[in-house]
């Protein structure tokens, strides 16, 4: 067949929503950010503390009971890295964006890992790793992870 | 080449249509610690390798292993995702087998991990999206949308077995009441399984009867649930199965042959597969299981049979395939009785898909099942010694297939 | 219950000390391969594309489609936008009445699934074949589907480009590496992907500088447009024998004799994203098997899936080519002391699920010198490798050898 | 489902679990695209526009498939060879949908049938002529193409398909 190449591209119609449980281990910590709090857990072995909470150490395996081990923490922290993007992302399609927006890890007061929230406030050229962080709330919480608007600097 | 591999536990999650108290890696979890705590001397640590599967558009998560680690305990582990849609389970099961089987270094016990939580996701457009492309395809070739929601309301996996039941029904002539019979026997035996969902122990014939169509001849009674549930197989060497639990159960026959695609076809060109209920890629692949397992005579040989049936034709349809029965007699053999739990051939004594679909998992909670049936640690374990069983699931667009053939001793050569 | 009537005692043991694992692997050849030309967006339905790169890897190999006893694929559903990929690809696959399965990672994970049905003893021919065409899905958000959903997701702040960036500003925070360094590695892969006539049009450029990398737009800062591995269509296909038969198929066969895979923790914050833990174990574990006891010295080029030119830094390290920050120091040009990408590697043209594969595919021609352009002299040990994940979490590592 | 599915008989042994909070996600297959070749569908939908039928053939395995197709998956070939085909042709396999008529509120009942044409080795997905009750469909039914009135060239021309006399052994099996 010699004839010219015709090849179709479709578009899809439907949307498929997903809902996802999130389990008891984060419920309790939703239920924290609803009152502003921030709260984690810790493993009763190597004694690392996780926000958010979880139900198993993967560096030891081992279960951290629900009803057991958990930690206030205070809603401050460092930061330690950050990145500078001109991409937004979401569910739906990924666009650029004028404004870039400063993405930061934060290690929380007390915690052994970090959380991946905005920067507000504050110019690209004086963020600093290491620098003194502490939360944003959101005016009307919700109990979602949007509760945190960002960390700004203290 | 390739080493012996055998089943050394099989664990479950409790499943239910909706599991909202915990999220996905914590289901996981669940299962893990069944599995493992059927096999004391062995801690999470010592496991070489995972493989993983489950299928991720139901769910609305790619690759959820990686989210998963931790609760898996995969941390710095070697780690591999398998995924053919209904029959995920079994391509998991099946990877888990020759993950050992192949003698990798540094790889020798390895623990297979199914699972879903479907009462996260839209399952309808989960189905749908299977042949969405093929839809979009003959739009484009001249049929409009309404025409094709309305040809290929049968695109859906219901859909395709009620098509295999008409065909079925046709060539061996069975009644409705023959469907609602398997019904029956595996919600009674759900009944007696703990993680099982449909638990019905007074279900009657005339009960499944009396729910209206869903699509002729199935009906509202017949058909599977959605359930969130996970399920985990422990694979390992010979060696090492002999020290850590009492019963190794030895895999000795595995297949998995994809036929071609049914109904719509792939490109919305139709299928060479004109007789759903034929099956020839089931056919084939018990022949190539069973003859690696040195089984000649499998209706003799298998003392245990669990079946991937979300639908009770489908369940008639298989044991015939996969040769536990003559063509067309096994309407007459549930009759008899001799595939409930104290019969000749018990026949997913679980209560099978029929009763349980957590769709990732189901395909290997059919092995994982038989393989407790042989070490007598089942939930519903049947009172007679099971020396022989098999493990079988399906999926795809009707052309997926997988089998795995267990014993309590290594495979005999066939001459 | 059935069993207990057996009267067999219950006892356990705990764990057989005297069985070790096996300390090496039987080496398992590749008979053919076929990539198909990477486009931005191609003219090509995807099962023709399928249907090319298997057809073309029998072809390349000179056997039938009765000769496959088993087919493995890497698609992925959310690239796809389908429900069960795999599904409706059996026939343009070649898996008509075969054994066949899918597995949804990378390219290079389908073949260690494929180099395992060959090393049970249970097949003689294993097609793998992977890829997927990103012109038809929106990349970066299918990759957000990999994000942890009850807690990263919903406010989507990481996903692939951050992670990305975060990464590379560890890489360089920890060692003091320059943004020069890792323009260098763009620099170097596209002027070798000018030589291979099969990457992403796109990507080829012979003249580009240092600074054009620095100064093309910003992605995730540090990480600009012309470091990131750009998601295209492509479609390749792999055949793998057992020893035995595959000396019968080709006279020129490359062996693979080592395979290591490893995944390392999931949050960005749990890890140390200036080194790649699971590139490292997955390294011991493939050299381990080859019995490679110095990596550096006993491999002669290196093709590696670098999703951003900064990991191709990072996983030099892991592998033990350099000292942890020293990646830049190495001299990775085509006829440098290890080549690294002489292809282009996946900065190259990126088609998902395929690239891992494709990386095994260029060292197999490196060693079978039917690399043309880019060509490497007297190569007989390559190492290739896939990743999946952020910030690569999940690394797989082959060894691949030459003669007879 | 109907509202009689909630029937005692069906209920079974229930656990409650906790309910968790939930957080959102949709997939959008809206941004998806899908990519066919449809080049060998072109002499198959000219033919059509003059009311003429051609299976496209596989000169390896000899197999003819309607409609015509990319691959033939057993032989791994591009079939090439055209036939032209006969417009009668038999139900392989059917199911029925239920459809509620948007107006009146009441469920259809209407057949969808697998169509393989006399010479052809394939089926595909077909509707039945809307005056054909689903319980007068049988497996084997013999039918025959009912055009559509003005012929575009698209697969719609094949509007559905009428029965015709079946003159088989196929009528016995009907009665039981």
């Amino acid at each position: 067949m010699s004839e010219e190449k015709i090849v179709v591209a479709n578009k899809g119609l439907v949307r498929a929503e997903f809902a996802f449980w999130v389990g008891q281990y984060m419920n309790k910590f939703y239920d924290a950010l609803e009152n502003k709090k921030i709260i984690g857990n810790k493993c009763p072995k190597c004694g690392d503390v996780f926000v958010p909470p979880r139900k198993i150490c993967g560096k030891c395996n081992k279960t951290i009971h629900l009803d057991q081990n958990w930690v206030d923490l205070p809603d401050a922290g460092v930061l330690k890295n950050y990145t500078i993007t001109y991409y937004k992302i979401n569910d739906r399609a990924s666009r650029k964006v004028k404004k870039p927006q400063i993405i930061g890890m934060v290690q929380i007061d007390g915690s052994n890992t970090a959380i991946v929230y905005r920067l507000l406030d504050i110019e690209p050229e004086k963020v600093k790793i290491g620098m003194k962080v502490k939360v944003q709330w959101e005016e009307k919480t919700k109990g979602d992870p949007s509760d945190i608007k960002g960390f700004i600097r203290v | 080449m390739g080493r012996q591999v055998c089943i050394a536990s099989a664990g479950f999650s409790e499943h239910a249509s909706k599991r909202s108290d915990v999220n996905m890696p914590e289901l996981v979890s669940e299962a893990i610690e069944d599995c493992l705590k059927r096999v004391p001397s062995l801690e999470i640590k010592d496991i070489d390798a995972f493989v993983n599967g489950n299928m991720p558009a139901f769910e609305g998560s790619n690759i959820p292993e990686l989210w998963m680690t931790d609760w898996m305990g995969a941390r710095n582990k070697p780690l591999m995702r398998v995924t053919t849609g209904g029959t995920t389970g079994g391509s998991v099961a099946i990877s888990g087998y020759y993950s050992v089987a192949a003698g990798l270094p540094e790889v020798d016990t390895v623990l297979a991990i199914a699972f879903e939580q479907q009462s996260q996701g839209d399952t309808s457009v989960g189905l749908a999206s299977v042949a969405y492309g093929e839809i979009s395809v003959m739009n484009s070739l001249g049929i409009p949308y309404d025409q094709l929601t309305l040809l290929l309301s049968g695109g859906a996996a219901i859909g395709i077995a009620s098509y295999q039941a008409v065909n079925y029904m046709r060539k061996s002539k069975i009644t409705e009441e023959d469907l609602a019979r398997v019904v029956v026997q595996n919600r009674h035996n759900a009944a007696k399984t703990w993680w099982a969902h449909l638990k019905m122990p007074d279900l009657t014939i005339e009960d499944v009867l009396d729910t209206p169509y869903i699509s002729y001849p199935l009906r509202y009674g017949m058909v599977c649930p959605a359930s969130d549930g996970a399920c985990a197989m422990l694979f390992t060497t010979e060696e090492k199965a002999k020290d850590i639990c009492d019963i190794p159960v030895y895999v000795n026959g595995v297949g998995s042959i994809a036929n071609e695609t049914a109904l719509i076809g792939y490109d919305g060109s139709g299928s060479a597969q004109l007789d759903l209920s034929e099956q020839l890629g089931a056919q084939i692949t018990s022949d190539l299981a069973f003859k690696q397992a040195g089984i000649s005579f499998p209706r003799k040989e298998v003392d245990y049979a669990e079946v991937y049936s979300p639908f009770p034709n489908q369940e008639l349809m298989w044991v015939e395939k996969l040769g536990l029965f003559e063509e067309n007699t096994s309407p007459e053999m549930y009759k008899t009785g001799i595939t409930a739990l104290n019969g000749e051939l018990p026949i997913n004594c679980s209560g099978g898909v029929n009763s349980t679909n957590a769709i990732g998992a189901s395909a290997m909670e059919r092995p994982a099942v038989a393989a407790l049936q042989i070490m007598g640690k089942a939930s519903n374990q049947v009172p007679k010694t099971v020396h022989t069983a098999l493990g079988h699931g399906w999926g795809g667009y009707v052309n997926l297939i997988t089998m795995m053939v267990m014993a309590d001793e290594p495979a005999r050569k066939l001459k | 219950m059935g069993r207990e009537n057996k009267g067999r005692p219950f006892r356990y043991k705990g764990i057989h000390k005297s069985v070790r694992w096996a300390q090496s692997m039987q080496r398992v050849g590749i008979v053919g391969y076929n990539q198909v030309k990477l486009y931005s967006d191609a003219d090509y339905g995807r099962y023709e594309m399928i249907y090319e790169a298997v057809r073309s890897a029998l072809d390349h190999a000179g056997l039938k489609k009765k000769d496959i006893t088993t087919v493995i694929s890497a698609t992925n559903d959310y690239y796809d936008g389908r429900t069960i990929s795999n599904a409706l690809t059996v026939e343009v696959g070649g898996g008509y009445l075969a054994d066949e399965s899918k597995v949804e990672m990378d390219g290079a994970h389908a073949v260690l699934y494929g180099l395992m049905r060959i090393l049970s003893g249970n097949h003689k021919l294993a097609v793998v074949w992977g890829g997927s065409m990103a012109s038809c899905f929106p990349y970066h958000s299918a990759r957000l589907y990999e994000t942890d959903p009850t807690w990263e997701r919903p406010v989507a702040y990481v996903n692939d480009v951050t992670s990305a960036g975060f990464q590379m500003r560890a890489y360089m925070e920890k060692f003091k590496v320059s943004a020069e360094d890792i323009a260098h590695v763009t620099v170097k892969n596209r002027k070798n992907a000018a030589k291979n006539a099969l990457t992403l049009a796109e990507a080829q450029n012979p003249n580009l500088s240092v600074q054009d990398v620095l100064n093309s737009e910003i992605y995730a800062d540090p990480v600009t447009e012309l470091m990131v591995a750009q998601p295209c269509d492509g479609v390749a296909a792999l055949l793998l024998a057992p020893e035995k038969q595959a000396l019968k198929i080709t006279d020129n066969p490359v062996w693979i004799t080592g395979v290591g895979y490893n995944q390392e923790t999931y949050y960005l914050g749990d890890r140390d994203l200036s080194a790649s833990k699971s590139m490292e174990l997955a390294g011991k574990m493939a050299f381990n098997a080859a019995g490679v006891k110095d990596p550096k010295h006993e491999i002669d080029v290196a093709e590696i899936f670098e999703g951003y030119a900064h990991e191709e830094l990072i996983f030099t390290e892991a592998l033990g080519f350099t000292e942890r920050g020293q990646g830049a120091s190495l001299n990775s040009v085509i006829d440098g002391d290890l080549p690294i990408n002489p292809s282009g590697g996946a900065l190259g043209g990126n088609p998902p699920c395929a690239t891992g594969l494709i990386r095994i595919i260029e060292a197999a021609k490196q060693i079978r010198g039917e690399a043309k352009g880019h060509q490497v002299k007297d190569v007989k040990k390559a190492i290739a490798s896939g990743q999946i994940g952020m910030c690569a979490q999940n690394n797989i590592l082959y060894v691949l050898e030459g003669g007879n | 489902m109907s509202k009689r599915t909630l029937r005692k008989s069906m209920e079974y042994i229930k656990k409650e679990y906790i309910r968790t909070r939930t957080m959102p996600t949709n997939w959008y297959l809206s941004s998806y695209k899908f990519k066919f070749n449809i080049t060998h569908m072109k002499p198959f939908l000219e033919k059509l526009k003059q009311k003429k039928l051609v299976g496209l053939q596989c000169s390896s395995c000899n197999r003819i498939f309607f409609p015509p197709r990319l691959i033939c998956g057993k032989c791994l070939v591009k079939p090439d060879r055209w036939v032209d085909l006969r417009e009668t042709g038999k139900v392989v396999s059917y199911t029925v949908t239920y459809l509620k008529d948007p107006e009146t509120g009441e469920v259809l009942e209407r057949p969808i049938v697998c169509v393989q044409l006399d010479g052809a080795d394939t089926s595909y997905p077909a509707q039945l002529d809307p005056d054909i009750e689903f319980r007068d469909t049988y497996i084997g039914m013999p039918i025959k193409v009912h055009w559509a009135e003005d012929v575009q060239g698209g697969l719609m021309d094949l509007e559905y398909y009428d029965a015709i006399e079946d003159d088989s052994k196929d009528l016995e099996l009907r009665k039981d």
